[in-house]
């Protein structure tokens, strides 16, 4: 057990699968020499060599188009893209080639890429270094979804991730990439796809969270105790597997539910979670759902506090669910 | 700019010479071609067949390029590669099978067709998207690299392919890289009604070569033995570690772009009339009689063959079963995801209560 | 009043547009001389000149990056893109910059494009010509969503969106291009934004829909008519600006909501519609809440008809709903 | 190549002469850039905005290229463009409102460091994402084109966003449209990290353009006259309906990427140092007072003078008030959605509510 940042459990979790697969390989922008503009790649150049951690010319395309290939040819490529709101050059190969080669080919090309991508505001990085998108790739049917909250789920999901036979993309949360520590176990273990992490134990209301979200949900939560509020806090870590049973078990226990994610609210993965809950515990519900997001602008620089969700926001929607009777 | 990047080209690599013992075989494989084109565009008008994409004109670039290619290496086809896949031994009867989306296709009927998938004859999954397979083969062509695999990959793609994001992705990486790929334009003058000159301002597409730093190649596609070079050059270089070349082969798309195309529109019968004139099939035909390598009866003869053969295989196409109902929801992950699993079985509850029918 | 087909009234509105104001062009794959893979442009580049109906090369990303630039110089672009399943590779010229460009340069660069693209299956189209990724698009802000479900409305709607200021995503379903016809006013006529259609009143159950699967519902409460079922239809035509008022009217009326689309389910915009009925209805609802949509599968070639919902489905969903007490 | 698209340029183009009297303006808008650059680095390393991205090393060729353009000329900047900026007499205070997204800030807060808009400048709203403002400059030219307006637009980015999606979109398009355009690169030889070399294999970015059929001309960057001439040229091409031009301006990225880049993870000092003996500001300078132009001391007044003026523009820009706290959810449109105009109520009664503070 090491205490490491999310983004050094990170760095630990490419290591392991670097080291333990000779087919494991990591390309994108800056990751070699300059070990990644957040230093998730850090060493492992040096480590690993060129061949395998491997600088690429500026193109996103480029970056998925080739992982693409390599995966198709049986590597385990895991390519690096700088900031979320940098894919958009690759939503092409991702949409309409990662996520369908397998089901167009009947079997024939698996196509296993990890896309890693850090995600998310709270950096002071306006519209262009803070968004969250993740809707965009759990609506696209054929890809895995994965967003860890700290560093022990971010190594062990990372390597379930390298390991899956799937695309799979990894969203990390850079706003807590260091901002907390937790114990990470060293070596490779595995958290699974598909299980969600019932973070705080709750009767009176469901707070569903995950990523960078998860630690401010919390803090509403204990928040709420001293109120007298018992609210759960569900962290769901995959997006796609999607644990339902798990979200269904603890609003048929609350028979109340908050989803909080800071993507823009519309169409957002929240509506998502809302629809599950409107269609399948329906008659446990005893208030409406609510939702506690980033709002339907793009995302502000001098203003993303305001545009975040914060501890209070999420208390405040919570103390009303958790008031109706 | 294209002379340039052709003698660039001629410089470099050992190409071996053309196999002359095989001529016939390959003009009976460009024969299977044309055969196989005229009965679709008749299955797809009659009905019995949704789509199709006719190659017609490109024979010699496809096949001078698959017989110039190892069985070892792997192809990124586009869409009109059914001659390609003839030469990779892929059977009448499997291209009809995914023409008709039966339990026999590979793709198991999800695909339109023409959007092939032959895992064993390292033949890649073609899609629709246009240019996406072209840094797919570079990234292919990498990891054979760092595997030591003496093969190269090489990826078809048309004119019009020539603007796509991934052609421009796709030789950056691959000149970066020096992976073992082959870029293999077919020109066929044509990207659905936009003519090759309101394509792009640069005189050849072969000297599109130069941005990346590669050479870049123009050979007259209706010569099957000029590709054939080209393709064994290209190889060779990429082989001995030397990276990729950009090949284009001019050729005339005599048909529609597809069935759902009318070219009346937009371009006059004259300019097809004229294209005939270098039809490659016929080509080869009159050399080969003119050489009395084949005689005008034994010619009939393979004609007659082939279309025998290809009227069996529609017949033992038509006469395998459909895709199995629910079939649809397999091969989206590996394992089914709980929610694909729960999807399922309300389909086939709805069918299973009469509320669907398959 | 002309009958005309869906595509033909898409045509009639370029041209009323074309000829009143000079500012407006078409630009995209084959719109010229071919007049469109879909004839929607049939007729209008020997009309109004190669200037102002423009073949493009193959690009998407030329497309919509140049349309982008005409936009800030003042002309109203119309940018065709031949398939909807092609729009991705100008995702990021779309997602990244037009949809934020009134916004992050503070209102002073207002980006006026309509992107109009055929969406849907039905057509036998397989995986890339029958895709219908609307929530993509809704999730983005910034991006007003039209999608017209009759020809009266694909005109009045289309002449609405090229007199608008904001960016319109215009998805044409081409499944029913063809295959009804209806009265169209000749001339300029505007169906404004927001405001949803309800095509069929009733007292038991809402089913919204939009596009495309308007038809198949309108056939579904039909049926459903028959079998003392008294449905509530309403056709949403814009899901950017979208209509609440008349969403939560309509349930607050029947207490029981049938949500459809044939876009994959999860993440889709029927989760939208149930998480803002799950807020906002809470209290009128009566029945879970369903959806009827396609399979979070790729859209599949032969069994596309399994794939698609259809009347039977709908009326299946909706038949569940209005018994339930 | 790059030789071959130079003369393609020489040979057209009447370009005017550099306007020689107006070179202390020039040199002073370069000492202006350079100046505001060493004290935005300090302002960032104090907290007090809170990224910034440096230009040190391309203020010739920034300033070169914004006096060779007309007013009435549309800029698509990428972000490092400060120096243009200045050049189009957008004031110091403005670009410091910006960095700090106060209420004066044009942009409203809404944006990073250094991702202007100035409407009345023409300077168009830079983005992020490399190289989208490519095919957006084309656009812009096709319909300035159509309208007859005897404008060109101009569009800058780095060696890096010669391999994005864009660079080829637009050039292409931009040919096949003849739009009055000038690409001009800033070859800084980095994208963060990845050094010139690494980025494509082409000798030059230059000799691109001749992928589009387009002239491509190598520049000195760090020689304000050769820049100057470079764009001329380009523009007086483009005005005649001749089309556009690649420029690409060697220079060197003498500071880090941005605030955030450690550049000595990857570049050895040494290099920069080299690189810095040809300082495009010192270079002028020293021109400037060997010519007597200037003399040492009206040298030191010009450098003093400016200081002072940035030193004011800082002040006033910190003392504006900041950002009204609902600001934020305007001009997403052209007017509010229900939907929005819902949220921005919740939001605003969460203020009054005393639950967020502002
Ligand atoms: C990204 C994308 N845009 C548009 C289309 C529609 N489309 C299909 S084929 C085609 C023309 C392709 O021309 P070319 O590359 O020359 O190949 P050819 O069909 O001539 O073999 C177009 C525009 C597509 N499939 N993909
Ligand atoms: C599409 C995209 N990918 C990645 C990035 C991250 N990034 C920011 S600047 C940069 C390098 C740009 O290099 P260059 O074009 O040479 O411009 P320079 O910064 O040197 O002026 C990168 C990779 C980005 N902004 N956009
Ligand atoms: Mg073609
Ligand atoms: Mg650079």
């Amino acid at each position: 057990m090491t205490e490491l940042t999310l983004v050094q459990a990170v760095n630990r979790g490419l290591r392991v699968a670097l080291s333990s697969d000779p087919d494991v390989l990591i390309l994108g922008e800056d990751v070699g020499v300059n070990g990644g503009v957040f230093r998730a790649t850090e060493g492992l150049q040096k480590e690993f060599g060129p061949e395998r951690v491997i600088d690429t010319p500026l193109s996103e395309t480029g970056i998925i188009g080739t992982a693409i290939g390599m995966a198709l040819y049986g590597l385990k490529p895991v390519a690096e893209i700088q900031f979320m709101d940098f894919i958009y050059p690759a939503f092409d190969q991702i949409v309409s080639e990662l996520a369908k080669m397998r089901y167009r080919s009947g079997g024939q090309y698996p196509c296993h890429v990890v896309v890693r991508a850090p995600y998310g505001g709270g950096i002071r990085g306006g519209l262009y270094h803070s968004q969250s998108t993740e809707a965009y790739f759990a609506h696209t049917a054929g890809l895995k979804v994965v967003i860890p909250s700290n560093p022990a789920d971010a190594k062990g999901l990372l390597l379930t991730a390298i390991h899956d036979e799937d695309p799979v993309i990894f969203l990390e949360p850079k706003r807590i990439y260091r901002s907390l520590t937790g114990e990470v176990a060293d070596g490779d273990y595995r958290v699974p796809f598909g299980k969600a992490n019932v973070v705080v134990e709750g009767t009176d209301v469901s707070l569903f969270a995950y990523g960078a979200m998860v630690p401010p949900t919390v803090e509403a939560a204990q928040a709420l105790l001293s109120e007298g509020i018992s609210a759960e806090v569900v962290d769901l870590r995959t997006l796609v597997p999607l644990d339902e049973k798990a979200i269904l078990a603890s609003v048929e226990k609350t028979g109340r539910a908050v989803v909080v994610h800071e993507a823009a609210r519309f169409c957002g993965f929240g509506g998502e979670l809302s629809a599950i809950l409107a269609e399948k515990a329906f008659y446990s519900l005893k208030a409406p759902i609510a939702r506690v997001t980033g709002y339907d602008t793009p995302f502000p620089y001098a203003l993303e506090n305001s545009y975040l969700p914060n501890p209070a926001r999420i208390a405040h929607a919570a103390r009303a669910a958790a008031r109706t009777q | 700019m294209a002379k340039a990047a052709t003698s660039k080209t001629g410089s470099q690599g050992s190409a071996d010479s053309f196999p002359e013992d095989r001529i016939v075989e390959i003009y009976r494989t460009e024969v299977l071609a044309r055969v196989m084109d005229e009965r679709c565009l008749t299955l797809q008008r009659q009905g019995r067949i949704g789509f199709y994409v006719p190659l017609a004109g490109q024979e010699a670039a496809q096949i001078g390029s698959g017989y110039a290619l190892d069985p070892s290496d792997w192809i990124f086809p586009a869409y009109r590669e059914l001659g390609l896949a003839l030469v990779r031994g892929i059977r009448a009867k499997s291209l009809i099978d995914q023409f008709i989306g039966n339990s026999a296709d590979l793709t198991k009927g999800r695909q339109m067709p023409n959007h092939y998938a032959f895992r064993e004859q390292r033949f890649v999954s073609a899609s629709s998207p246009i240019g996406t397979q072209i840094t797919q083969a570079v990234g292919a062509a990498m990891a054979a690299k760092k595997r030591q695999d003496p093969i190269v990959t090489i990826t078809f793609f048309g004119d019009g392919a020539t603007s796509s994001n991934d052609f421009h992705a796709g030789l950056n990486f691959a000149g970066v890289f020096a992976a073992p790929t082959i870029f293999f334009c077919q020109n066929n003058g044509w990207a659905i009604s936009l003519p090759r000159e309101k394509q792009t301002l640069s005189p050849t597409l072969a000297g599109k070569a130069d941005a990346y730093g590669l050479p870049g190649v123009v050979v007259d596609g209706n010569d099957v033995r000029a590709v054939y070079r080209a393709v064994r050059e290209a190889r060779a270089r990429a082989i001995a570690g030397d990276g990729p070349t950009l090949i284009e082969a001019q050729v005339y798309r005599f048909g529609p772009h597809s069935t759902s195309d009318d070219p009346s529109r937009y371009r006059p019968e004259e300019a097809v009339r004229k294209a005939r004139e270098h039809d490659p099939v016929l080509l080869l035909q009159s050399e080969l009689i003119r050489n009395r390598i084949l005689t005008k009866d034994s010619d009939s003869k393979i004609w007659e063959e082939l279309k025998a053969e290809v009227a069996r295989a529609i017949e033992a196409a038509e006469n395998t079963p459909a895709v199995e109902p629910l079939s649809f929801f397999d091969d989206v992950f590996a394992q089914p995801t709980p929610t694909l699993e729960e999807q399922r079985a309300s389909f086939d509850q709805l069918l299973r209560e009469g509320v669907l029918r398959p």
